[in-house]
């Protein structure tokens, strides 16, 4: 009995169940064979606060939502299209987020009279009419799931049960049209030498697909054609965390500098000392220290031997860092400091995301100690960012700090795989080593050239031995000195040299509509949500111009200007308005803030009210 | 500071004392142990047959955190604490170099001890000098962790309450390979730690008593002045009997219940003395002979504690990458980029 | 977090286990083993006698560190590695209270081992309940400074490189007075160990090996499970010779070499085993114990290996008071606004 | 033989010596006597960096300047009047802050060819003419004290040789005509039992005073009257130090609270735990911690326990107390941090003087944590500044930063003591303890009062026992919370309590002339320089409005008024422009800066001319 099909421009699908029900896994390979597929696609996952709740509770909840479309999108979006809610507190965690006519894909196995309590439910949602503003469907994946899997040899109930996740995936792979092979391949791979669990979970995917296809319950089958508006080139998927390091791992190769990540654990910045760890065939070398201090130690112990020295971690251990990022300042030496901000202040939410760090990045340090702070603004975005960062701490000799946040590096996207040669080079420009009579010539490591940076000679060249420390130093020569006009130049001489970069920096790009009066100016995530939300206004037939920071210290050239040329503008942040203050500082203009601390990302709607209200 | 010429660095043992000396005009006080020290260092140096330029010192702050300033060598003088987590970044980095860590016991012991746990544990290949002066000297005499108890400081004017460390227990007890006591004021002893720290392949801790006529003036003079050292130092040598004292009459042995004491050679007899063992795979012995004397007013021992080899930090992953230390070049880099399902947009 | 009704504060010794039980749900995974820690310590708490708002549980940040929400006692979830710092200040200000800090061995040696051997060199007043899982569990599963080497984890796909810390011989090397080992799965012992620690007036340090089924399972279970545990616990008793075994048929005696080794009793005699002593002022005996074992995969000393009092932090400065603890009152402030020269303008 | 008198208005004098002369010694004695005569007057000690640098050396240099005038002063001098110099390299090192036509009394015994050298000079500028400009008065100090120590008994030529520094003590006490009874006792009390000493330095004392009197050399003698316009009550000589322990122990009487300071030694703030150690018999709990992390946890710790703690330090450990002080914030507990600037950034110049933390005190934490910033004008200053950081972190329950700096904690002024009745009661309001049926109602320790302030519970309060953590956590029962609503909520109660603290300051005082259109607005130690600089400007008939924050972070209610009331503001700084930021964020007025990062305090002279500057 054929079914129809409808054509969709953009749907988001939210997986929901029990931490235990490997709905990271269904997302996962959903976005892949949607990837595959030619859509674009923006991804994020939401992990429980919680190592493991308790099984069948709210805390216990574990989400991953998806947004494709045959067009380019720009964020996970604001709320799902389709729901599917393993269990009932999966149900109730993201029912909030739906509005009304989505569809609701439920596994009514798992609504127990056990598993409702847990989820504090006194009745059964799919019967009380809980859900009549929905298109609900009731699906018995457990049961099915095992039915398929009877017989199979070696697959027990247990096995059985565990696969209905793949029982989920397959359903919405035949609701969506998403090719199976890539995920049938990725089964065979993954269980390769546990042909119970494979059999199992082959047969639960392939159950799942010929549900949709079967069943009377799901009358339609939704197509979301390839998108067309992708820039050609070769694709693949990543999120922050990879793009991160691989952004460094290119700035290593581009520079001709071995990599050394030295850090400590901190949720959400860990995954990127765990991505580069497996990388030691390419000269990485990584460290897990003691603690924060000590990874900033060895990050720029390395780079005082010619190494390519980063650090990574979040807001607590940004607190502990600050000490030896003020000594990387006072000895000039290149240092990536990268901050996955999360919800704080103090411990926080770990798992939510914020951007309250930037001011502490420009300010959280004793003394005069400016450097050059920037931030990612999507997930693949990560890689420009990183390799910038490294580009500029090598090229200035400076510690730079580099912001992304929680977000960004859980959220994936397809991601345009750049040309390696086009890649610019990074010069580390050592200082030559000196031999015989040259040798005898005092070496000046506080010398500067044109852009007051100064040499950089590791241990190791001959002829220019010296030494360096965190007591103020004399112009030239690099002594201690305690001159007070001395301390004043060399003060001006750290400032200018940062400052410089401004130099060299592109003009900030504004996507403007002629005659926009409003100027909405982001920086970091929310990047995304800005454009969805002005294309919504746009469509609206209301005009608006965009710009986004990746520079915070120093700014563009041309900042203070493009604040003047427009009558309003609007800075969205997660945070209280810390851009805001910085721009009103720098610049004596009256911009308005968009403030949101709820441990979320923008969502495309509110700004697009507050674009609209921004402009009444 | 600037570098002096130097003969070129083709490792040759032509390098004289002079050849680690910078041009940084010393600024300890008169009559500072750390002069001595500085000196030895220097002295021993050209021993190594490295050039000046593949040695580091990495220095914490302190009066004895200026020594990096001195000599004609690479050097950072870092901040509070900080030298191990600073150089272990750079030994893991540059295997090819030779890093001294020059620390004191405030440095060290008190905000550093964290990261000087953790290098002892990694077993990193650097050598740690920690000149123990029992005070805290650059910030003007207040007391350190390794002060007695009952000492009057400016932060302790009713007397220090707390047990001070054991910087060789504590050590040991953090898995140290290497741990070794010597004397600002033996020179001779203090050349022979030093040449047997460098030998060590991975970290070398030598504790270095130090007087600080300003501040703990005379703290070790019952170990180093002519009239009172030989009775009070015992001096341990790998494979000999311990004894020590005027005329070498007393030793050490292990009482009935195994626990070590002093006692007359003429009572027990040499046979009954502890041969000491410093490459025991079982720290317990080095742990026990460390805590013979609770201060260094008594008979204590000095000499090399401890030295046995064990896998540096950094090498098991040396040995594990599965392609030579290197850089990723064009190829290698865009295999990382196109890693995992990739698809073609015409 | 909320605190239910209570029995009025005359510490009566009527408390139950119930007492301490906070209303937050427990948040650990399933089979964690400080569920059974949790439960061991609420069902001990009653034995000490003391109202629930005279007892403060300081954690840091590690799944052990949600330990302090679960007791209904005044509880502070700190930051990671810093409870000991956090509770020195409240116990060198309120001796009157019975302080429990409970950490993982990330925080307590990681982290926070600067404050942990502090802690301990100062005898502090405070009980320390290190949960010892030998990995990173809240971060989900990176290689602990316990973890032993060649260990698979996130941050170490190659293996961990590094020599994991023995914490008794860390503390014990930092002057611990009080030191000791349990079990999460020895309910008996942990109780008893428990009861020692709260008598012991110091710092009491008590390493519990704790199973955690999702990133580190099975790590004790040579010293938990019924098969394994009676040939693999080498249980310490104070002035008993060391035995163990299935039937006992093993001990712990000295070596020639005057190292400890396990011996079987039927080759040496029961007399010739080493007879524990808690007490000894010299830690040298209890170190070696400590250095038995070199993993909990082979016969490990478990129960108390160190016992000996020694003044506490704060008492000598409490000694040294002119007047007794107050504040100053009008007159003596009075009497400190006006001190030294003073001269007056009419 | 007669000689003249003449009066003077105000006098700076300046011992310079080598660091073992004994110049802080002879400084504070004259300080001493000069207070005791009634002159006001303020002083600068100024050590070398070393700890004892090479005798004779130029870093070896130790000084002690004091301004004594008879009317009030507000500085100790920008250039002495009198140079005493002890060696060559006293001589070397302060020539060039003296103005032609200065005084400079000279030990020619010192001026040695190997001191001349030691001090690189090649000849001897006692001779060559170099001092030309200036008055000199050779004096044979060594000799003179030896000679009149002769005979002595028990007194050798090494006792005899150190009092020199007695006998130029006794010179200068002749010269501006200081008591000498004091100076005696002083002797008498502190050698009472090194009789040889005590001998030795009476005898130099008496021999320098007499000197004076008898030789040709100095021809008159001047006279500085009693300061007339002195408020009436009782002084005493206090240094920013010796004034900050007395606020503490102050707000410790007054709140009934014990007060625990917890420290790790640093330059310039050791001082501090120096001197409260010794107040254990006024309750005072002193502990020199581990590292500036366990300092500010173990004040913390004891401010759970229902204690004043506080933790004081410099730069460098400010980096290093961000964390705790988050921590802090979060639990919403008082903690009183108190920071001694010294010239950063890193290691910097531990001895000299900075205002260069303002921005990390605002800003040096992850997320968003406000908590209030206060500043101390003067050295006496501290006392009613220490004192209200206290009071505001008791009441409302936060930490607290106050900022001092190398120069107020070193440099000293006359003080009036208050009258310890009318300083103000602080309130710390504990959470009573519940027994029986109420006991069982649940305590929320996150409830508020109308000021947005929760209640306090130390341990040991029956019936209220909670449990806190820097997770953030549930407004009202401060349960451990994920919700995104709540988080804001929670991000902006923290903000607003310490928003409120703006509605109980007093509004900013001005001292303005009318009609003046130039406001200076300045913060912390610099207080003294611009009011001398303005009394100068005012002297030139020119009109300036004048006003100094204490409170930095919530600013009193009038400063936008303010600022906006005057054409121009004029924000003196001893950094790169941090407030002159702060303000331009708040209130988009474009206000100048006038920076100095020398390590030195400003002074009147160049404030001066800022001034006139910027008047035209
Ligand atoms: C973060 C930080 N805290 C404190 C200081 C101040 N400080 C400098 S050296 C020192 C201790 C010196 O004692 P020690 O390590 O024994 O060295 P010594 O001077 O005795 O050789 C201290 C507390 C600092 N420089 N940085
Ligand atoms: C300053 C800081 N760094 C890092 C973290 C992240 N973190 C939280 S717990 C933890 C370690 C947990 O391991 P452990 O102490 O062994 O406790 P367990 O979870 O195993 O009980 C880390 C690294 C943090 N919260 N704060
Ligand atoms: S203070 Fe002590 S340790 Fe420091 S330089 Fe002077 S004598 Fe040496
Ligand atoms: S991760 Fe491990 S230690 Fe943490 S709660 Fe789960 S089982 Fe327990
Ligand atoms: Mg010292
Ligand atoms: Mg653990």
């Amino acid at each position: 009995m054929g079914k129809t099909v409808e054509q969709r421009e953009r749907v988001v699908v939210r997986f929901a169940g029990d931490s235990g029900d490997g709905m990271q896994l269904v997302g996962g390979r959903f976005t892949d064979a949607t990837a595959l597929l030619g859509n674009d696609l923006a991804t994020l996952p939401d992990f429980p606060a919680e190592i493991r709740a308790p099984a069948g509770t709210i805390p216990g909840v574990s989400a991953f939502q998806i947004h494709f479309a045959s067009r380019d999108i720009l964020t996970p979006g604001d709320t799902p299209n389709v729901l599917v809610a393993m269990n009932p507190a999966a149900l109730k965690a993201n029912l909030a987020t739906l509005e009304r006519g989505a569809t609701i894909i439920a596994n009514e196995d798992a609504f127990t009279k056990r598993n409702l309590e847990k989820a504090g439910y006194h009745a059964n949602p799919l019967e009380d009419g809980t859900l009549s503003d929905f298109r609900l469907h009731r699906v018995p994946m457990t049961t099915l799931t095992t039915r398929a899997a009877e017989g199979l040899d070696g697959v027990g109930t247990r096995d059985a049960g565990r696969a209905k996740n793949l029982f989920a995936l397959g359903l919405l792979s035949w609701l969506y049209g998403r090719p199976t092979e890539v995920t049938e391949r990725w089964i065979e791979a993954k269980f390769a030498n546990k042909p119970a669990s494979r059999a199992a979970n082959l047969a639960a995917f392939r159950a799942g697909w010929s549900f949709g296809e079967t069943t009377e319950l799901l009358d339609v089958q939704y197509r979301v054609a390839p998108a067309t508006d992708v820039a050609p080139g070769t694709y693949r998927q990543v999120n922050g965390t990879t793009a991160t390091a691989l952004g460094l791992l290119a700035a290593s190769a581009r520079s001709g500098l071995p990599l050394l990540l030295a850090s400590y654990p901190i949720t959400p910045a860990s995954e990127l000392l765990h991505e580069l760890s497996r990388h030691a065939g390419a000269g990485v070398r990584t460290i897990q220290a003691e603690d924060e201090i000590a990874a900033a130690g060895m990050a720029l112990g390395a780079a005082f031997g010619g190494h390519l020295g980063v650090t990574a971690t979040s807001g607590p251990g940004m607190d502990l860092k600050a000490e030896t990022i003020g000594l990387a300042a006072m000895l000039e030496l290149p240092l990536v400091v990268i901050d996955v901000q999360r919800a704080g202040p103090s411990t926080g939410m770990p798992t939510k995301t914020e951007q309250s760090d930037l001011l502490q990045a420009l300010h959280g340090r004793h003394g005069e100690s400016p450097l050059p702070v920037l931030a990612a603004a999507t997930p693949g975005d990560c890689f420009e960012a990183a390799f910038e960062a490294a580009r500029l701490a090598v090229e200035y000799r400076t510690p730079v700090i580099l912001l992304s946040d929680g977000f960004l590096s859980n959220s994936s996207e397809p991601w345009r795989i750049p040309d390696v040669t086009t890649l610019p080079e990074i010069d580390p420009a050592f200082a030559p080593g000196r031999v015989g009579a040259e040798s005898r010539e005092p070496f000046m490591p506080y010398t500067r050239d044109a852009r007051g940076v100064r040499p950089w000679a590791p241990p190791g060249t001959p002829g220019v031995a010296h030494r360096i420390g965190g007591l103020e130093k004399e112009d030239g020569t690099g002594n201690i000195s305690y001159d007070p006009a001395n301390h004043a130049t060399m003060t001006r001489l750290r400032a200018e040299r940062i400052a410089h970069i401004q130099r060299e920096l592109p003009a900030l790009a504004v996507d403007a509509d002629d005659g926009a009066e409003l100027l909405v100016l982001g920086w970091g995530s929310s990047y995304g949500s800005i454009r969805a939300a002005a294309r919504r206004v746009r469509d609206r037939g209301l005009k608006v111009a965009l710009a986004h920071l990746r520079h915070l210290d120093p700014l563009p050239p041309n900042v203070g200007a493009l604040l003047r040329a427009y009558p309003r503008v609007l800075v969205p942040e997660m945070n209280s308005g810390q851009l805001a203050q910085l721009l009103r500082a720098h610049f004596l203009v009256d911009v308005h803030s968009h403030t949101k601390i709820t441990g979320q990302p923008l969502f495309a709607a509110e700004l697009e009210a507050a674009m609209v209200e921004a402009m009444e | 500071m600037t570098a002096v010429g130097r003969p070129p660095a083709n490792g040759n043992g032509a390098l004289a004392k002079a050849d680690f000396q910078s041009d940084q005009e010393t600024r300890w006080c008169p009559g500072c142990g750390d002069y001595a020290i500085l000196s030895a260092v220097q002295g021993f140096m050209p021993e190594l047959g490295i050039p000046p330029e593949r040695i580091v010192f990495m220095t914490g702050i302190g009066c004895a955190g200026r020594f990096a300033y001195y000599m004609d060598t690479y050097g950072m003088h870092g901040i509070h604490g900080r030298a191990p987590a600073l150089a272990t970044g750079l030994a893991t980095t540059r295997p090819d170099l030779s890093i001294w860590i020059v620390t004191g016991d405030g440095d060290a012991l008190s905000i550093g001890g964290n990261h000087l746990i953790h290098a002892l544990r990694r077993n990193v290949p650097v050598k740690i000098l920690l000149f123990n002066n029992q005070i805290y000297g650059l910030t003007k005499g207040q007391a350190s962790p390794t002060s007695e108890r009952g000492k009057i400081t400016k932060s302790t004017p009713f007397g220090s309450h707390d047990r001070p460390f054991n910087p060789l227990a504590l050590a040991l007890g953090a898995e140290a390979t290497f741990v070794a006591r010597s004397l600002d004021r033996d020179r001779a002893h203090l050349a022979e730690v030093l040449r047997a720290a460098a030998a060590h392949e991975g970290t070398a801790f030598v504790e270095i008593y130090q007087n600080c006529p300003v501040f703990n003036d005379g703290a070790f003079f019952e170990l180093t002045e002519r009239d009172t050292r030989e009775a009070s130092q015992i001096r341990l040598v790998h494979g000999e009997p311990i004894r020590f004292g005027v005329d070498r009459a007393h030793g050490v042995a292990r009482g009935a219940d195994g626990d070590l004491q002093l006692v007359d050679v003429a009572d027990v007899g040499e046979d009954a003395l502890l041969v000491h063992d410093a490459h025991r795979e079982d720290p317990s012995l080095a742990f026990a002979l460390s805590r013979l004397a609770d201060r260094p007013t008594e008979p204590t021992p000095i000499g090399i504690f401890r030295a046995v080899e064990r896998p540096l930090h950094g090498a098991a992953a040396a040995a594990s990458d599965s392609a030579p230390r290197t850089v990723a070049d064009t190829t290698m880099l865009d295999a990382l980029l196109h890693a995992g399902d990739t698809w073609t947009v015409a």
